[in-house]
Order: C-alpha cells, then structure tokens, then sequence
C-alpha cells in the first residue's frame, strides 16, 4: 500500500498547488502511531501528512459537507467513501462538480488493537471506488461475501430472545448520538430527538427511549443504507448496531428489488419514496 | 397554557343511551386546560350553537372540543359557527366521536362512558397543539380551456360559452368536429350525424366567447385550479386566415391532387392545400407542409398565384402564446385501433375490400367518395354478401386490448341496418361475442335488424381467405350450434376497438394527471366524481376517459361544463387550509418530499434565510397551497418532520397518542 | 454461419429431398452443417401425450448434447415437428429457472439452454447468406409462381416459434424469392394438412388437403413450397388420389407439383434433379422447373427507375427535335445557293 | 383508567387504531350507524390518510402503554389522494418487519385496508385484534423472561454483559 500513499501524496499536492481543490480529506497519523484519524489539508507542503494504510478504519466522507463551499474538495475514497458521495448526491446534500473523488481500491482495513480485519471490512460489498474522477492504484477483487450471517443468528432466535437480545444492546446504549453523527445517511439539519417540542425522544434515561432511538434512526436509514458500519465502529458500548441495518437492507432487497443504497444501481428512487401498484398485498 | 372548553352533546338518547354525558363532562374537567366543560341536549341545534357561543365569550376559551356525533357529519357546521358568531379560529376546534363509534356500537353505560371519556381526553390533547389557520383566497380566472375539439369539446365548450364565459378550444386537425362528422347516421334514431353535428361546430365558429386553435397543441400546463398558465402552440398554417375568404380557388388549382383524404379515411384524394371537408370549422383551408410542392420542393406556388386576396404566406411559423385559464376539460377523443397490424387473419390490410367501420361509414355516407352508394373499394361492384366482424382488437387481450368498445354492438347493428336497406336482396351476416345494447331504444334497434334479415351468428372469424373471383373466404365457428361456418363474402366490415389517442400519455403529464392502465384518462372516483381528475379544476369530457358512444359522450360533456361553470362562477375559491408546510429551518432539501408528492405540489427552491444571524442561500422545499390536498405522505417522508401537516400536525398527534397510551 | 443439425426420424426417410436438397445448398451457400450428437427422438407424436414431463425431457437431451458439444451454435430442425418440439423444451427451459432445474433433474445433464432452435428457412433469412444464395443462383426460376405454404407447427404457437407472423408469415416467400420465382398471395398457407391424421383418418384429411391444392392453383400458383417433411409428404402423395376421386366427380385435375423450398433453392443454384431430390417428387416436378428457366426476365422497374426512363425518353425526344429543326433550316439555305447557280 | 375490570379481574388492552378519514374512518362511522357492536378496546385516532401515519406514532403509542396499534386505510387504488397508501405499505410492511425482528409480537402492530363501505370488515377486525391482544396480555408480557435474558446473555459484542445496565434494562421494562 506504501506506493499507493505516495501516489495520493503526490496528487493531493499537485491538486493543492494548481488550485483545482481547496481542501484534500484523506487520514493522517494520530497521537500514537498506529491510530490513523480524518486528515484535511489545505496546504501542498502539508500533502506529506497524507498517510494511506490498513489501519484506516474512519470513514472520512462526512468530513465533506463540512469543506464544500469554498471551492471544489478532494476525497481519498475508497469503495465506502464513494458510495457515501454518492448518498450525498441522491441527497441533494452535494453536487458531483463540488467533489473530486481521489479513488482508492480497498483491500479492507485492519483493527489496530487486535490486528484482525474489521467486521465491516470482512463483510464488504464493494471495495472498489463506485464514482471516481481519478483512480490510485489497480482495482481490489470483489469477494461479494454473505453479510447477513449475524441478521440470521438473530432472527434464529424466539421472539423472548430477540426481545432480550435488544434489550441488553438497547440497555446499555448511552444515546451519545455518536452512530447519528457518523452515519453519512444522517444530513437532517434537526435530528428528531432533539425537537423537545414535538416531543419523539423522550428525555428520560432507559431501555425505552434509547430503543425508541436505535429504531427510528434505523428506520430513518434503512433505505438509504450504504452499508459502511461507521455507526458500528463510532459506537463507543460497541453496540452490534448493523444488525437491524442488515435486517432492513435484506427485506427491502426481499420485497421490492435489488436495491442499494449510495446509487450504485439506477434503481430509480429510494424504496421508501416510491411505489409499485403490484408490491406484494399483506394487509388485506 | 390554553383554555380549552369541552361540549358534550347527548343527542338526545342517542349518546346519552349508553355514555354517561355527565360523567364525561366531569372527568374532562380533570384534564390539563380544560376550562369549562359542559353537556347540552344537542350541540347542533341553534339553541345548542348559542351554547356554546355564550360560554366560549364567558370563558374566553380559546380552544374548543365537542364529543358529539362524528366530525365528518357536524364539523364543518361548528366551525361555521366559531368563524360567524365567535371571534375564535376556526381551526381550533376539535371533534370527540362519541356516537357513531362510542355510543352507537356499545350497549352500557359501563362500557362506553370511559371510552368516551378516553375520546375526548385524546381530542383535548390535540385541541391544545392545534394553531390557527387560515384560508387565503384563490382567484378564479374566468375562461376555460377545452382541448379536443370533437363532439365533446364542442359540447362542452358551448354550454360554458353560454353561461357567459370565454372559451379557447385546442385542435390538433385542421377543423374541429372530430370523428362524429365522418359518420353517417347516428343509432338508435338514424339521424344523420354531419346534419346534427356541423350545425353544432358552426355555432363554435359563430359564438363570439368561443375562440377556436386548430392545428395547435398544449405545451406546458403550470399552476393549479383557477389559474392555469397554458402554453399553446399554433402550426403554421401558410395561409393568413384575416385575408383568407375561403373561396376555394386554391383548392381546385392545386397540382398535388394524389394524396390520401383522412377524413374519407383514405378512400378518396385531396389536395395538398385542403380543406378536409366542405362543412369544416374554421372553414377556411390549410396547406399541408408534407405535402406541398412549394414548401418541400420550392418550386410550384400555384395556390399563391392563384389567390385573389394574396392570403398564401410560405414563410408562416408557428405561433407560441401562453394564457390564462380557471379550468381545462380534456375532450381528447379515441382512435380506432390499427387492426392491420395486429390481424394477419384478416389479410392485415391486404385485401381491399376488408374494410373498418369508420371506411364503411365513409361509403353509405352520402358526402363519402361513392355518393352514398356501398361499392367494393376494389372494383366499385355492389357487394351482394358481407360479413361485418364485432370485437376486433376488443376484448382481445392477447392481440387488442381486453376492454369492451360499448359502441360497436350497436353501429355494428346499425352496418347490417344500413348495408340490408341499400342493397336490395343483399344478405348481411355479423359474427359477435356478445351483444351488448344498454341504451333507450338500443335493443329495440338490435331486434329491428335481426327482423330484417340480418344474420347474427355466435363466434370470431378465424380467418379471411381472398379467391381468384374476388370472394372472401370468411371462415368462423358458429358457437351456438358447434358448427364450422364458411361465408363467401363481397366486402368484410371490421368493428375495431376504441384506443386512446397517440399522445394521451405525453398530455397527461403535462396537465400533471394520471392515466389509467388502457391509456384512457382516470376519473377521481367512478362513480361519484365521473367528470373530474385528481388534478383540481381539471375536467373530462367524452372517450377521453373511455369508450362510449355520442349520447353518453354529449351527456358528460354537459356534465363537465356544468362543473366548470360552478367553479367560474366564483370570484374566487377557499384554499384548504389543512396543507402541507415546510420549515425552512429544518429542512435539508433532500427531496424526498418532491418524490412522493401525487401533486407534484412540492419543489425544490433557492431560498436566502437568516440562520443564527446571518443571511444564508440554501435550497429548501416549497409547497404550492394551490396544488396540495393536504394527504400528509410528505409529512412521514421527512426524516426531521420539517414538512409537517397543518390541522394535524406531528406535535397535535403525538399528543393525542400520548392521552390515549398514558392514560 | 454453422448449425447443429437435429435430423430426427423424418430425415432419412419421408424428408429425404429435404435433407439433400438442403444440404446442396447449404455446402453451396457456405452454411456449415454439424451433427448433433447421440440425438433421439423429439418426442413429436407420443412424448408430450405421455406426459409433459416426457414432452420438455426428450427434446431436451438432444439440445443438452448439442450444447455439451457445440455451445450456443444454434441447432437447426428442418422437420417442422422437431422444430416445434424442440422449441418447446427451449422456451419451458428459458421461461422458468425452476423448469430449467426440473429439466436438467429429468435428463440428469446440465442444460443451460443457451443454443437457440431455428427451422430450416432461418438460415436464409441472414443477409450474409442470402446475399451468397443470390449471387450463386445461375438458373433463375424465372417468374415461377409459387405458393408457399407453412402448415401448423411451423408458425403456432406463437409463444414457441419465431415468424414474423403466424397468421401471415412472409420468411418464406422472402427466400424463395431468391430464386427468381414469384410467390403468390393465398389464404391457405397455415392451413392444416391434416398430417396427423394421414394415416389414423385419411378421409378427415383428404378435403384438407384437397382445399389446400384447390386454392393454391386458384391463387394462380404453378408450384407449392413446403418446409416440412410431413405437410411435403401429404401434399405431395394425395395428389394423385384426389384427381382420381375428382375425375370421377367429373371435375377438373388439381395439377400442381409440390417442392420443398430448398429443393427450387438448389435447382436454381444448378443442382442436378437428383441432387435436388427432385426425382423423388411424387408429381414429377422437373419440366416445370426446367421450363422456368428458359421463361424471359420480365424486370420491374422502380418508380425511380421508371422516372429515369421518362426523363432520358424526353431528353432523346428533345434532341430528335433539335436535330429535326437544324435540318429544317439548313435544307432552303441550300436550295437558294442553288438558285443562284 | 383502570387497566382491569374490576368486577371480572380480565385484562382490558389498550389499541389504538390510525384510520384514514376517506374510507376506514367513514367504515367505522357506518358500523355505528348500522349499530354494530364492538368491544371497546380499541379507539380510533384519525388522520387524513394512512399515509399520514408516521411508524414513529406507532412505536411512540407501543412504548408508552398501548398494547396494539392497527393502522388502516383504504384499499390500494382507493386512495382518496391516489396513491398514500401506496406509500403506507411500504413503509409499514419494512417498520413491521423491523419491529418484531426487534422481538415485539406481530399481532400487536397490524395493518388492514378497509373501504367506507366495508362496516362489517371494520367491526371484524377490531373483534379479531382485541381478542388476540386479549390473549396475548398486557405489553409487559412482550419483555423478555430470566431464562431469555440468560440465552442472549454476553452475545451483544462488546465484551463484558454489563449487569447494573442490564438491571437497570430489567426494570425499565
């Protein structure tokens, strides 16, 4: 991987210097040396700062609606990233001409502490970059793996037990809002559990209102899902938050089609803004 | 803090039966801001309504619920008398539905006195969120747009006339008038149809509120009911129609004499600068660019020589105007379905002599390319034998379409009618599925044929087989007796089905309105709301909306305008106040809104706003009160709830949920 | 182009001109021929009674093998029976995955019915080889008019076969036209022979058959056109049976001769009769054909070729004018010069 | 309001029924007028479609007593506005999933389409919800039991079950 660094550095100073983008967001090295964090630079001398290995674990695409609006914004990407762009766009959060996607191939990312491949990484649809203006390094394999192995553990158990499964997860949930915060399919400028007045999100601390939380922020994103496991990985308790993600990602599959969030098929607009009149009747 | 008085009606023993009103009023006393609350023997009667005014103004209540009968029976009178007697908004009213699903459908007091208390404890919930609305008048522009110049169009478009408001009719032909002039005479009665028709399309010409577009088309439809902004495209007509006289001498000097009439259905020529038939509205011709040897091959101008008021003008263009209008019927009409491609059976246009019904009424009519007489198109000889075949491409659904046509049951009868009195001796067999004759004096007319001699026999033609002599071979099943039958026909008579016209899908996009699944234009329900559409202030008039025949396509027309003329009566119409409205604060523009809109109400717009104290540009969501009906899907759409439902807003809902769950 | 030939039973035996008239011109028109391996009966009278499963497996094995063995080159049926069973078995198998599964489960070999099925007048409707037939017909039928004639399994159902119309085809008039011949319009053309009942029930077939004759000859055709053993067969063998029964009707001889459309094809490329398959014709078919040949080209002229002749026509008008005016005003000048000798 | 009868002890649920006011909402008003009679557990909420009803409503109504929700609406294609219900189901059908994925009971969120005619569809429906509810309980009976909680104990990633949260979850619920 240490030539594909060298690539992006390269590239990212000479975007920076011919002034064709204002910022560049890629990872940096953090405190110590083997935690990597979201990187902006703005100057070419700091391209060196760039830094591109397996221990990448951050998502850095949210970093972009904070850096669009002074000029066109440069994005290390790899597969994940891409697809958050895309949500963007889909989003109307974002137009394809603010963003210069620096595409990277990824061949998943390792978790510094026990060395092992990330859950999310493990499970990854897409490792190559879906939009790109420009593409480092040659393009991974797409092993495609099955990633609803956890959905099916659960959905194995009786009801009591998913009940209590929930439970446990939702009870030890802090509502730090961290999974909110990192999820690129949140863009609301109000979340809902902050509008006291109208009152969704009760205030009190308990499994109650914390399941209240997970579940409407699930279904809140559950079709548009791109399926990168930031929230997972942002969860401080590290709740096995994309559980309930997977669960609606299949079902909508199941029910109404191949679909994937992050418009990487033309599967016109998202599931839960449209209709067929012959879906399938369970209601009658 | 709001001061909410509760009105509980006992509607005589209808509610006080089975619910314990007093109670009721009792524990609604015990409810957060309830102010007052009280009983009466029928809130509805005036006695009840001064009521409840004099408490109101007592109280000074500023929010009022009445648990009485259900909200769609008395609503809007209570809150008539909020908006008439008190100072109150009418929209701070709220309705408890303790009879028609409280008391009515529970037989003791120990059952439907806490329910009810329950109803009216979730109604004074959303009293307290529910916030003043207001309805804003919409201006009504007072001239209608009608497009489809047939029977219907024209219809329609008189009776509004006369009521006294200007309409524009939109053509695509060259004259209006539609198919109903091809025709020859009209079932049941047998008048003849151009003598009842063209009378109609001149009084159009003549009507001074009557503006007539032909050769035009419908653009671009913005806006909503009341003021539609039209864009209306105008053909070149290459004639200047102020100088124009229609005296015809254009007509007999044109050279290009070979092309196929469309009005004769191609049984007879005419001329490249044409009028397509005498009696045509406006009765002036039109020089047909594909055709004309000036404007294709630059070289001819015989007509403009010829002019004597110099009123031929090669270089015309199209005219582009955009109108104002307060309603639009839509009088698009119907095709014939192209049987020739579907029906190989039937020689798929090959033979000459196997004609469609509308050919057929070209050649009994009188004015049609055979005087009247009925010939074979392939040799002019009188047909001794013919065969007339009903449901071609009706209910057909592996090769037409599967719907039945509701026409041609009875000018199939009124063929074998016509074709039997022409030809003396002549012998008429019909091959039918089904005969169909709902309609005053319609069986009456299929009994009368069958006494003069026609031949109805039960089943499809298989197959049409043309012989050296000329004959065709029609070879079919007889369903009734089991039998194969062969008939050795002179002439063949198809009754095709009705389809919509090619463009119907394009139209209804413009006009923002939907299609049913045959292409015909969807009513807003079929049998209560026959002549409207979803899309307020938008009309249909005749086959536009499917298959009929002239009396029931005249009957709607009149019903549309009807409709039409109750709108254009007003000044001006009551928005509904219940609307979708989007807070620009919260709402990130993600469009989702746009999507589900059935309206298309919502758009996306470059707003500038002060945020935390500085001007910002964002593009935000932007409802057009005009256009929504207030369904609320928009509202779930919106992850934030930016897009709320006013009159029942998230906050109003939630509390009554709460009420009810917490109680 | 190459095609995996499904023989089937009639090949050798009722459909033999076929076979070898085909094979003249496919060896002449650069159509490769391959055989489908260890093929076996498409099941066309028995199979799909037994029941259906029967019916889709065995055309099936045969199309497995033709793809184990060529891949998706199509496969070729000239007997309109197999063409239409085996299409069947292609369709059932492309229509429904579970039915494909069924299918590979019934004949215990895979089948991912990628091969397409074509009958023997698709080959000659590619450009490519249309084109090389037309450049090697060297004697021309010249205005021979002919009916085609398609029968039932050709052209029906419509879900299963691929002609431009099965109420009306036209495919073969096309290729036959290659030829030079004329085909003529007649209602009859997928009118059923009554094949089926050749032998169970000749008197239900007869009129059939009868009919087909009668309206082909009143159609004004001198020859019909087949595409498949069996219609070729019926046609071909009743002919002399019904005159028989006609003639004692006291009425006039259906005298008609009966071809396959590869046979004209290949007379027409200059096979030999016995190449062509013609000698084995039940109603001798040579001198009408031989005649054909020596007819004179009538050529339509094209409206813009008509135009062309009007304006050259005009122009040489023009100039005899000319010509005829120059003389006109030389001839006086002469007789004064004379004058003044 | 008492949760029990007092007289009989037997559970009386709470259920709360969205109704869309063009069809469901009038069927409801023709039972009454036909004088059907229905238990009263269920009481109707009215809004203007069933694609007015925000799954967040739903889970809100479950959390904080009510012991089943029915959403109804017009049939499919009835749509007073054409296509809100279209929308309904959808969402409906991926919340309903999602819920009891989540572990709660499948009768206690039901979804029906019932037109303004269909009086005698409404009063069914509500008979056959409130029974079921009945049968099934109150909505404590949806928390998990000790044995349950043993059987997923620890299987929430992170490492330690964490048992004062996990009390703290116990009488929460």
């Amino acid at each position: 991987m240490a030539d594909v660094q060298d690539i992006i550095r390269e590239r990212a100073a000479a975007l920076l210097s011919s002034g064709e983008v204002s910022a560049v967001i890629g990872w940096g090295v953090g405190r110590f040396d083997d935690v990597r964090f979201p990187l902006v630079v703005k100057r070419a001398e700091d391209a060196g700062k760039l830094v591109f290995d397996a221990s990448c674990v951050q998502m850095t695409a949210k970093r972009l609606l904070e850096h669009t609006g002074d000029g066109k914004v440069a994005l290390v990407a790899r597969g994940c990233e891409s697809r958050a762009v895309n949500r963007f766009i889909a989003d109307h959060q974002l137009t394809r001409d603010q963003v210069y996607v620096i595409g990277v191939p990824c061949p998943g990312m390792v978790d510094p502490a026990t060395g092992e491949t990330l859950k999310r990484c493990a499970e990854c649809q897409v490792r190559n970059p879906v939009v790109h203006d420009e593409l480092v390094g040659d393009p991974v394999p797409e092993p495609k793996p099955y990633r609803f192995a956890e959905v099916d553990r659960v959905e194995a158990m009786s009801r009591e037990e998913r009940r209590a499964f929930f439970d446990e997860m939702y009870g030890k949930c802090i509502r730090c809002y961290a999974c909110r915060n990192a999820c690129p399919c949140c863009t609301c400028r109000e979340c809902f559990v902050e509008q006291d007045k109208v009152g969704w999100q009760g205030k009190a601390f308990n499994v109650n209102e914390a399941r209240y939380y997970g579940m409407i922020r699930a279904f809140h994103t559950g079709d548009r899902c791109i399926e990168c496991g930031e929230c997972e990985r942002a969860c401080p308790m590290g709740l096995p938050l994309m559980v309930i993600m997977h669960q609606q990602v299949r079902d909508i599959d199941k029910l109404f089609g191949p679909y994937e969030g992050g418009g990487l098929t033309d599967s016109g607009p998202d599931p839960l803004r449209t209709y067929k009149t012959d879906d399938i009747e369970e209601f009658m | 803090m709001s001061r909410i008085g509760v009105f509980v009606c006992h509607c005589g023993t209808n509610i006080a039966g089975t619910v314990d009103v007093e109670a009721v009023a009792d524990a609604a006393r015990q409810m957060p801001n309830v102010a007052y609350a009280g009983t009466n023997k029928y809130m509805c009667s005036a006695q009840g309504q001064d009521y409840i005014v004099d408490i109101i103004k007592e109280h000074n209540l500023d929010r009022v619920v009445i648990a009485s009968c259900s909200p769609r029976m008395h609503e809007r009178l209570f809150r008539k008398v909020l908006a008439e007697k008190t100072d109150l908004n009418p929209y701070l009213l709220e309705v408890a539905n303790i009879r028609e699903q409280c008391s009515w459908v529970h037989k003791d007091k120990q059952i439907g006195t806490p329910k009810a208390i329950n109803l009216v404890a979730m109604a004074v919930a959303k009293a307290d969120c529910d916030t003043q609305l207001f309805t804003h008048e919409i201006p009504v522009t007072k001239r209608a747009l009608i497009i489809g110049g047939g029977i219907a169009g024209i219809q329609a478009a008189l009776d509004i006339a006369d009521a006294g408001f200007p309409v524009t009719i939109v053509e695509r032909k060259t004259t209006i008038g539609g198919k109903m002039p091809m025709l020859d005479k009209t079932f049941p009665t047998l008048d003849c149809s151009a003598c009842i028709s063209t009378p109609k399309m001149s009084e159009c010409e003549a009507h001074p509120l009557i503006e007539i577009k032909t050769l035009s088309e419908v653009e671009k439809v913005e806006g909503y009911i009341g003021n539609f902004d039209v864009t209306i495209r105008e053909k070149a007509k290459y004639i200047d129609y102020d100088k124009c006289t229609g005296c015809g001498m254009c007509e007999t000097k044109c050279p290009q004499k070979k092309i196929p009439s469309e009005f004769n259905q191609g049984m007879s020529t005419r001329t490249a600068v044409y009028k397509p038939f005498p009696q045509a509205v406006p009765s002036k011709p039109t020089i047909d660019a594909d055709h004309c040897r000036m404007l294709t091959e630059g070289k001819c101008g015989v007509c403009a020589k010829v002019c004597p008021t110099g009123a031929i003008d090669y270089q015309d263009v199209d005219r582009v105007t955009t109108e104002r209008y307060g309603a639009i019927v839509l009088a698009t009409g119907y095709e014939l379905i192209d049987w020739t491609r579907l029906y190989g059976e039937y020689g798929g246009g090959r033979y000459a002599d196997v004609i469609s019904g509308l050919q057929f009424e070209r050649l009994v009519n009188a004015s049609g390319p055979t005087e009247g007489h009925i010939l074979r198109p392939s040799d002019g000889t009188e047909p001794k034998t013919m065969v007339i075949v009903k449901c071609v491409g009706s209910r057909d659904p592996h090769k037409g379409v599967p719907y039945c046509s509701r026409a041609c049951c009875m000018y199939g009868a009124k063929h074998a009618h016509q074709f039997m009195d022409k030809v003396p001796g002549g012998k008429c067999f019909v091959f039918y599925m089904d005969v169909r004759t709902p309609g005053k004096n319609y069986d009456e007319f299929y009994m009368n044929t069958l006494h003069e001699g026609a031949r109805y026999i039960r089943g499809r033609i298989s197959k049409i087989t043309r012989r050296s002599d000329g004959k065709l071979v029609c070879l079919g099943e007889d369903t009734l007796s089991g039998n194969v039958v062969e008939v050795d026909a002179d002439m063949v008579v198809l009754e095709t089905a009705m389809v919509p016209p090619e463009g119907a899908k394009k139209l209804a996009q413009t006009v923002n309105t939907q299609l049913g699944p045959e292409g015909f234009f969807t009513e807003a329900h079929p049998k209560l709301r026959p002549v409207e559409t979803n899309t307020g202030g938008l009309y249909l008039a005749g086959t536009a909306q499917g298959p009929k025949d002239i009396p029931d396509t005249v009957a709607q027309a009149g019903a549309a305008a009807a409709k039409v003329i109750g709108l254009l009566c007003k000044q001006s119409i009551e928005s509904n106040p219940m609307v979708a409205h989007v807070d620009d604060s919260k709402c990130s523009g993600c469009g989702a809104c746009v999507d589900i809109c059935p309206y298309s109400a919502v758009t996306l717009v470059e707003k500038t706003l002060r945020e935390n104290s500085r001007k910002v540009t964002r593009t935000v969501a932007q409802v057009n009160e005009g256009l929504c009906q207030g369904c609320g899907a928009c509202t779930v759409a919106c992850r934030p709830g930016a897009s709320d439902l006013l009159g029942f807003n998230d906050e109003g809902i939630m509390r009554e949920v709460e009420a009810y769950a917490t109680r | 182009m190459r095609y995996a030939n499904f023989p089937g039973c009639s090949a050798s035996t009722t459909g033999k001109a076929y076979t070898e008239s085909f094979s003249y011109v496919a060896r002449h028109a650069g159509i490769e021929i391959d055989e489908v391996p260890d093929w076996n009966c498409c099941g066309a009278s028995a199979g799909r009674l037994q029941s259906d499963d029967l019916g889709d497996a065995l055309p099936a094995r045969s199309l497995a093998n033709a793809e184990a063995a060529f891949g998706d080159e199509p496969v070729l049926a000239l007997c309109a029976g197999c063409y239409s069973n085996l299409r069947r078995a292609l369709v059932h198998a492309r229509e429904s995955e579970d039915r494909r599964r069924q299918i590979e489960a019934l004949i215990g070999q895979p089948y991912e019915a990628k091969a397409d099925v074509v009958c023997g007048i698709d080959p000659f409707l590619e450009p490519e080889v249309a084109q090389t037939v037309k450049a090697r017909v060297t004697q021309p039928l010249n205005g021979l008019k002919v009916a085609c004639y398609y029968g039932c399994a050709l052209v029906r159902p419509r879900a299963l076969t691929t002609f431009d119309d099965e109420e009306d085809p036209q495919s073969m008039e096309a290729v036959v036209k290659l030829t030079g011949a004329e085909p003529v319009e007649w209602g009859s053309k997928t009118e059923c022979c009554g094949a089926s009942h050749h032998v169970s029930n000749p008197t239900a077939m007869k009129p059939l058959v009868e009919r087909i004759l009668a309206d082909a000859i009143d159609a004004g055709a001198e020859a019909i056109a087949t595409a498949c053993p069996l219609c070729n067969m019926n046609l071909d063998m009743r002919e002399a049976e019904i005159n028989k029964a006609r003639a004692a009707r006291g009425e006039a001889p259906l005298d008609i001769p009966v071809y396959f459309f590869a046979q004209l094809l290949a007379s027409a490329m200059g096979a030999s009769d016995a190449e062509a398959g013609i000698t084995r014709n039940f109603v001798p078919g040579s001198s009408l054909l031989a005649e054909a040949k020596t007819r004179e080209v009538v050529v339509e002229l094209t409206p813009e070729q008509k135009k062309a002749a009007r304006i050259a026509a005009a122009k040489k008008q023009a100039a005899a004018r000319k010509a005829a005016q120059a003389a006109a005003a030389a001839a006086p000048a002469q007789g004064k010069e004379e004058a003044h000798e | 309001m008492p949760r029990d009868n007092e007289q009989t002890g037997e559970f009386t649920p709470k259920i709360l029924a969205f109704c869309c006011n063009w069809c469901t909402y009038a069927g409801a008003d023709l039972a009454g007028l036909n004088r059907m009679n229905y238990p009263a557990d269920v009481k109707v909420l009215r809004v203007p479609c069933s694609g007015r009803v925000n799954p967040q409503y739903v889970l809100k109504a479950l959390q904080s007593g009510c012991d089943g929700v029915l959403v109804c609406g017009c049939h499919p294609g009835d749509c007073h506005y054409s296509t809100g219900n279209y929308y309904a189901k959808r969402r409906m059908m991926i919340f309903k999933r999602m819920v009891e994925f989540a572990g709660l009971s499948p009768e206690r969120f039901q979804i029906r389409w019932i037109s303004g005619s269909e009086a005698g569809k409404f009063r069914d429906t509500v008979v056959e919800v409130s029974e079921q509810i009945r049968a099934l309980g109150p909505m404590e009976n949806d928390a998990p039991s000790r044995a349950a909680i043993d059987a997923v104990a620890g299987t929430v990633a992170s490492p330690e079950a964490d048992e004062e949260l996990f009390a703290a979850a116990k009488e929460a619920i």
